[in-house]
């Protein structure tokens, strides 16, 4: 067995995306993410690799543009307010097909909020917080072990739709520290040289774009890229299930949230309440059909989300006909215990 | 006896019609930016940056690999493009709209890391492609549609000195500002472009060339009145010249 | 029923209450067990206090974050103040009681040992090595991990600049063990 | 010695070339090009005037014509 | 009666405006939308105005969130990609309690995708493309008429809840010249000096700001802006009900969309189709009762929008248990005309 | 015989201790802003525009009207302020990370336009705030958490002199750089920053300082050796001294 | 039934038709009518082909896009090819016979007139009269607004700069709506 | 003339005080304030070696020190 390494979120990331081959970076810091570019600005420049401490979040997502264009697996990372300034580039990135990863350990909000985590920011990570009709592909690791997982699974979903994907963590997340399992996996990067730019030799010139003037093209831009997110829905959804067959109350959580819950209904569990989890891993694609074949299997919902209520719009929306989801929403700025969900879970398995 | 093309047409120009206003010097800066990545031999290692302005269609007149950046991000694209393929030879172009206002952090930050990259900016005093709004370069007096009794000193401040600014910074290695508004400007501009390419592929830094260039259309000028006010007007406030050039050094 | 301990890890800010939440998370590591560890900044900025929590485990752990938890190191009052009434019954207190009144434990509710953490650290030639004494009586408190454990993990959460001061930091692990094994609970 | 060949469906009709022509030989043509421009000519009586310099081509900023210098063939080449 | 002036979408924003009592308008260009800091340029000076072209939007939105901090209504306008760039200092606005108005002339993306109309931008604009639990309020004007209404009560209602206000038009409103009768409206402000920064003249300094870093002061802070757009969902919600009474059917479709979808039902009227249109005006707060309650009358749905579907997930989650709705979805890149929709209705009826 | 107290607290400084780390400058900074408010009488005029950065809590200092602005933003913030209210007078307080890097854009322009606003820049070559990454400043040589190896020429260019780029656009009217590191310094910090407070009195355009400043925590020094720093490798590179000042003109 | 009628305008870029949208449209807001405009660019940025589109109505109007307009007026080729098979049978059509064959009108589905405005604007003594010679035509031929109407609303649309032009441009009007009522349908 | 009061809760021990003073008066004490930090003293005895300079009050970050200067009262006021 690979020795396990001892590392924060943040750092589990990184090794992530150095297993992954991730060779440029280009961040802006903000906590909680800063362990971020500092390892990258000490690790990836020892591999041949590229590190950039860019002007602004703005610039750091345009240079990440730029190196995935000519087909250089890169990333970028930051909080919430940094995420916000990179929704232009992130549009263009979705509208151009092109792979950039973007990590989000998002803290508390709105503004300039707080430090600490917080889930405020599911609707613009899976609604699209840019411009026009877009989906990223949405990550949301509940453990560091996942953490690295996932950034490793991120770089190879991003080449394989040519669309950028997000890592959706949080400050609990990036901050906490756990044993992980490095892993070498295999990267297909054959694909890339069919469209990268890199110098138009013995070929035609390549234009990466998403300006479409011509008529109707745009229009087919957007039926090209809706397929996409078709063929995600159908490929990519991820969750994990824990105690649901006999349990009465589905709760539905991700995340860092959705570990905490665990603790939460193992607890119950012993108090012998019927209770289980659905914690979605992508959250977009979101995982419908399995809610939808647990709502009609007549189970309750509980929503519990680090906010005032965002992802419960998509539990309500993939079970509408059969159920009705209750919502718990933890405040952004109290940091989350096991012990306050219980009295949300038993209230709604009472109802 | 034999004839000869003289000044023939880059290959690396489309053959097809520009959608450039008559007169619009865009033309003329893609022009000098071909012949420069022929003479030098850059053509098949290129990368082009576009922006957004009237020269967003670049790449249909410019036949190299081109990626199309945000409104005044071409410089942090061109760092990611470059710093991922430091081989290849990567180039921006930009209006003054994109590149002195939206994108002014951008530009001063990619020249002062010395970026090893080409910035060609084509200064046109006025935002083109949205109808010819104030734009940083807009002269004082000068009438647009969102100052329309003229820029005024007081208000919107003077016009940026955009050549000058980025030669001042540590990374730049070449910075000019040339008009191809005759014969005479138009040899030095195509000069001060290929040196712009040079320190780049010597290594040298960053390089950068403002091009006063005329935009006819917004300006309400014809194309010939325009070309004088290249003359009259901007070349008096903004001179010509190389402002730093780090060629001579290693040449 | 499977192993499994939580605890709190509380102190002024320079009292190195994160290393030794850090070395106690990393030797379980090595035992092969599942463990996690976060750092709790409050809305402090710079100075005050500072706390982290360690979970281990047989199973998988859920929560990293603990409200009631079974243990607690208190390394200064207001710790003591604000975590004591969360340990749950019958948990286990480790108490600075260099710095902390000993009366203050609530000993009918917990095991609750009163270690002079900072006497016993200069009586070592280090008054930094505090921590590793208050770590080290834990360790012997609650036998979640073998000290030995604790020692050989070290080397992985001193920075290599101070890793001649491990022998050191040994030295006063074995000292809290000792000095809670001998005294027992107040 | 020179002569030009213009491209009239580039042709723009902005008349910069007619203004850097060192002989002032290039002139508005009455004619539209397809695109709806004036297009600029110069008279076939006018075209030996052309010394090949160039500069018309150098500053047409569509690249609408193109320039024919006569050149010396060498003696041996 | 006043006299009528006929007039774009966009110069009835400014109109509208200026009947408000704006004085302050920051700005930068952007089709098509242009028309509204040109028109401001020559109009705000002469009145005592200040017209600023900000260096980016980013800036245009910082000097709106400046001006209104000091209690002075004011404006920023833009386009989908300009939209974007706005996010952070929205999240600040939303985050501070600063009543911001905001235009966006929605184009077709996403990135920088074309000059055309679109509907791109519903969730952007009402789940909050910025980070954090905030939400603007979302005015969807249908006609010129309306244009110039809605940017009236848009400075009312950002003063009333001080909260940005969003103003969400497309370029087809932007673009299309109606009559409009202009207004007199009576404009009380009375309340600001309560709150706004003038300087600490016989009283202690003011802070606006959105940092809370103290135990529970996110918390409460999120929850006191939850109890506010609580109160608008109470009593800010606006739509238009068209031929519903008798209909079997009924599109919900805004904005520009919703008035082009009107001369189709019309005319399937004519044919004796039953069919109705409801409009929503308000999309946050999103007109959920009067859904419901047609859902609840036995109604089908279909939701028509100028995207591949936004809005319909809101109209689903509104009539859930009761029905469910079909969706049709122009393409951005197209311009809608009445004809597109009169088979997607056509089936729906049929279904 | 009486006594007197010399350099009295000013009183719109509060009383309460601040969060700064021991020797922390921005203390020092505070101060003398505090001091020239009250000096000239503006205190009651007053409004500050805070940025994002260690100085995040200045309205819990300097007790005057406060808004908060986006990190980097808060010259576009001013702007917004300054022209709805132009009889107030508004500042700005930025760190170098603020105002140099993500805000660069809005600081030029700013300047530039010749907003009626005074910009006071704490330069400590260092993200203060979140933990000592590299600044747009960050001395060549500096080892910072995202530079561990020392700022490298190459690799990300030279630090940036803003009071010699603030002090080049039209609209400024004072721009000069100062040191609070002793006494010397501390009397011309204190004059300079009345001066740039002074043009915006005057209406004379745009008012700005630099104040080089220690941050011993990120510098990993004591506050004595940090100030030591300030003279021995700070101010060879970013000399003190006025740029420009437009006072003399209308004096 | 109440008055509605709907036309797409088209033409080349310098042919005014804009403007005479914004004319017929004003006139008709002056009438009392509910009116829409929209100009509508193509993907074409410079140059090229415009349109815009006039509905006017007693009742309130829905859509100001119309896919199959009741009129159309086609100052060129393109604008004919493209918009022609739309209108709606028995619409009506103004047709640009300077510089379009006028056999190419669907004469027998649509109410066709032949103008060469270019003609007549050029005997008025400026060419760039045609678009108001055009909309004469069509005013006479559906009758939608008075003259009187149209003429009243000019110096609403026609700049300051060129008001000195008002009554060529009134005159170019009448000589439209006059060819039109003496020629008939083609 | 002068004579120094030190708001030691207020005081961080940074020492830029100990520095400037051309004196040298100023000297680290032994206690700890109740923030943990090492401030600083002028021993009794040295106090009266206080010109009331004021250099201290002005590089003090934090505003600890206040400087008092016997002032000679005007006769007439
Ligand atoms: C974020 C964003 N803001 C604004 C625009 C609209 N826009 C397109 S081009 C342009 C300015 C063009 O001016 P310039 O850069 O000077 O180029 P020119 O057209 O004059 O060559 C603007 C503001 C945009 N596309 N994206
Ligand atoms: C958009 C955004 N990006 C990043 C941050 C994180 N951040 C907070 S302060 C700061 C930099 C502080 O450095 P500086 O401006 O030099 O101030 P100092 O703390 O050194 O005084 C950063 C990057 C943020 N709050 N918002
Ligand atoms: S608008 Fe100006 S810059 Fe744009 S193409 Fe026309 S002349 Fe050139
Ligand atoms: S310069 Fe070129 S485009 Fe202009 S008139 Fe001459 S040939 Fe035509
Ligand atoms: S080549 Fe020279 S001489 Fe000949 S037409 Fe052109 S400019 Fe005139
Ligand atoms: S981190 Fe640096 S800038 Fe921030 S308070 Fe401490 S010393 Fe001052
Ligand atoms: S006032 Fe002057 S002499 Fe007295 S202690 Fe302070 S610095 Fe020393
Ligand atoms: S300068 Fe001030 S804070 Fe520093 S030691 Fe002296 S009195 Fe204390
Ligand atoms: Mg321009
Ligand atoms: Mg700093």
């Amino acid at each position: 067995m690979t020795k396990r390494m001892f590392v924060k979120g943040n750092e589990a990331v990184c090794w992530g995306a150095l297993a992954a081959q991730c060779k440029c970076y280009f961040g802006y810091p903000i906590t909680p993410q800063n362990d971020i570019p500092e390892f990258m600005s000490k690790e990836l420049p020892k591999r041949g690799g590229v590190f950039v401490q860019a002007e602004s979040e703005i610039a750091a997502a345009n240079m990440l543009l730029g190196a995935v264009a000519s087909g250089v697996r890169a990333m970028t990372s930051s909080s919430s307010p940094g995420i916000s300034l990179k929704q232009e580039a992130i549009s263009y990135m979705a509208g151009s097909e092109l792979p950039g990863v973007i990590v989000n350990m998002n803290r508390g909000g709105p503004g300039l909020g707080d430090i600490g985590p917080s889930q405020g920011d599911y609707f613009q990570a899976t609604k699209g917080g840019g411009h026009g009709d877009y989906r990223l592909l949405v990550l949301a690791p509940g453990t560091v072990q996942e953490a690295y997982d996932l950034t490793i699974e991120a770089f190879n979903l991003a080449f394989k739709y040519r669309n950028p994907v997000m890592i959706l963590g949080d400050a609990i997340l990036g901050q906490m520290k756990e044993p992980i399992t490095p892993k070498d996996p295999v990267i297909d990067d054959s694909e890339v040289h069919n469209w990268c730019l890199d110098g138009a030799q013995n070929r035609p010139s390549r234009i990466i774009k998403s300006l479409y003037l011509e008529d109707g093209a745009l229009a087919a831009h957007n039926l090209k890229l809706a397929k996409k997110y078709e063929q995600m829905a159908q490929e990519e959804v991820r969750f994990e299930e824990f105690l649901t067959n006999d349990a009465e109350l589905i709760v539905v959580a991700y995340g860092s949230i959705g570990r905490i819950v665990k603790t939460t209904i193992r607890k119950l569990r012993q108090a012998g309440h019927k209770v289980g989890l659905l914690r979605p891993i992508s959250l977009f694609p979101f995982p419908k059909e399995i809610l939808l074949s647990l709502a009609k299997a007549g189970k309750k919902f509980l929503t519990i989300e680090h906010n005032l209520g965002q992802m419960v719009e998509d539990v309500q929306l993939a079970i509408c006909k059969f159920a009705t989801t209750d919502f718990y929403g933890h405040l952004p700025g109290n940091l989350p215990t096991p012990n306050d969900f219980e009295q949300p879970i038993l209230n709604s398995l009472e109802k | 006896m034999k004839e000869k093309i003289v000044f023939p047409k880059p290959k690396v120009l489309a053959d097809s019609p520009m959608h450039y206003c008559p007169g619009c010097q865009h033309g003329t800066a893609h022009k000098l930016v071909a012949q420069t990545l022929e003479e030098l031999n850059l053509v098949e290692k290129s990368i082009c940056i576009g922006s957004i302005g009237c020269s967003v269609f670049i790449y249909n007149y410019l036949l190299v690999d081109t990626v199309e950046a945000p409104h005044g991000r071409a410089p942090a694209v061109a760092t990611g493009v470059k710093r991922a393929k430091p081989d290849k030879i990567v180039f921006t172009y930009q209006g003054d709209g994109d590149l002195a206002s939206i994108g002014l952090a951008e530009i001063v930050h990619c020249a002062n890391r010395g970026e090893l990259v080409t910035v060609i900016f084509v200064n046109n005093t006025v935002y083109g492609m949205t109808g010819g709004q104030m734009a940083p370069t807009t002269m004082v007096g000068q009438k647009t549609t969102t100052c329309p009794g003229g820029r005024c000193r007081e208000r919107e401040g003077e016009p940026l000195k955009m050549a000058e600014m980025i030669a001042s910074l540590g990374g730049t290695a070449y910075a000019a500002r040339v008009a191809v508004n005759n014969i005479k400007n138009l040899k030095k501009a195509q000069k001060a472009i290929a040196n712009a390419f040079k320190v780049q592929v010597d290594k040298l830094g960053f390089g950068f060339v403002e091009i006063l260039a005329t935009c006819p259309t917004n300006w309400k000028m014809t194309p010939l009145q325009a070309n004088k006010r290249i003359e009259q007007e901007m070349i008096p406030y903004f001179p010509l010249g190389e402002f730093k050039n780090c060629l001579g050094e290693n040449q | 029923m499977s192993k499994y301990v939580d605890v709190i890890i509380a102190g002024f800010g320079g009292q190195g209450v994160m290393l030794i939440g850090n070395l106690l998370a990393y030797a379980a590591m090595e035992q092969g067990l599942n463990v996690t560890y976060i750092p709790v900044y409050g809305p402090e900025m710079r100075g005050g206090t500072a706390n982290c929590t360690v979970v281990i485990g047989e199973e998988e752990i859920g929560s990293p974050i603990i409200f009631n938890p079974l243990s607690l190191i208190a390394m200064n009052r207001p710790s003591l103040d604000k975590f004591q009434p969360r340990v749950q019954d019958n948990g286990v207190l480790i108490l600075n009681s260099s710095l902390v009144e000993p009366s203050l434990a609530e000993k009918n509710r917990l095991k609750a040992y009163a270690i002079p953490v900072n006497e016993l650290a200069d009586k070592l030639g280090n008054l930094r090595l505090a921590n590793m004494v208050a770590l080290g009586a834990y360790v012997q408190a609650t036998g979640i991990v073998p000290l030995q454990a604790v020692k050989n993990a070290l080397p992985n959460v001193i920075s290599s600049h101070y890793a001649h001061l491990i022998p050191d930091n040994a030295k006063a692990l074995q000292t809290g063990y000792d000095y809670a094994q001998n005294q027992g609970t107040v | 010695m020179g002569r030009v060949e213009f491209l009239e469906n580039l042709c723009k009709g902005c008349l910069l070339c007619t203004e850097v022509c060192p002989k002032k030989i290039i002139v508005q043509a009455d004619r539209f090009n397809k695109q709806g421009y004036k297009v600029v000519e110069i008279k076939p009586e006018n075209m030996d005037k052309c010394m090949g310099c160039g500069f018309c081509s150098l500053i047409c900023p569509d690249s609408a014509l193109v320039v024919y210098k006569t050149v010396q063939e060498q003696a041996c080449a």
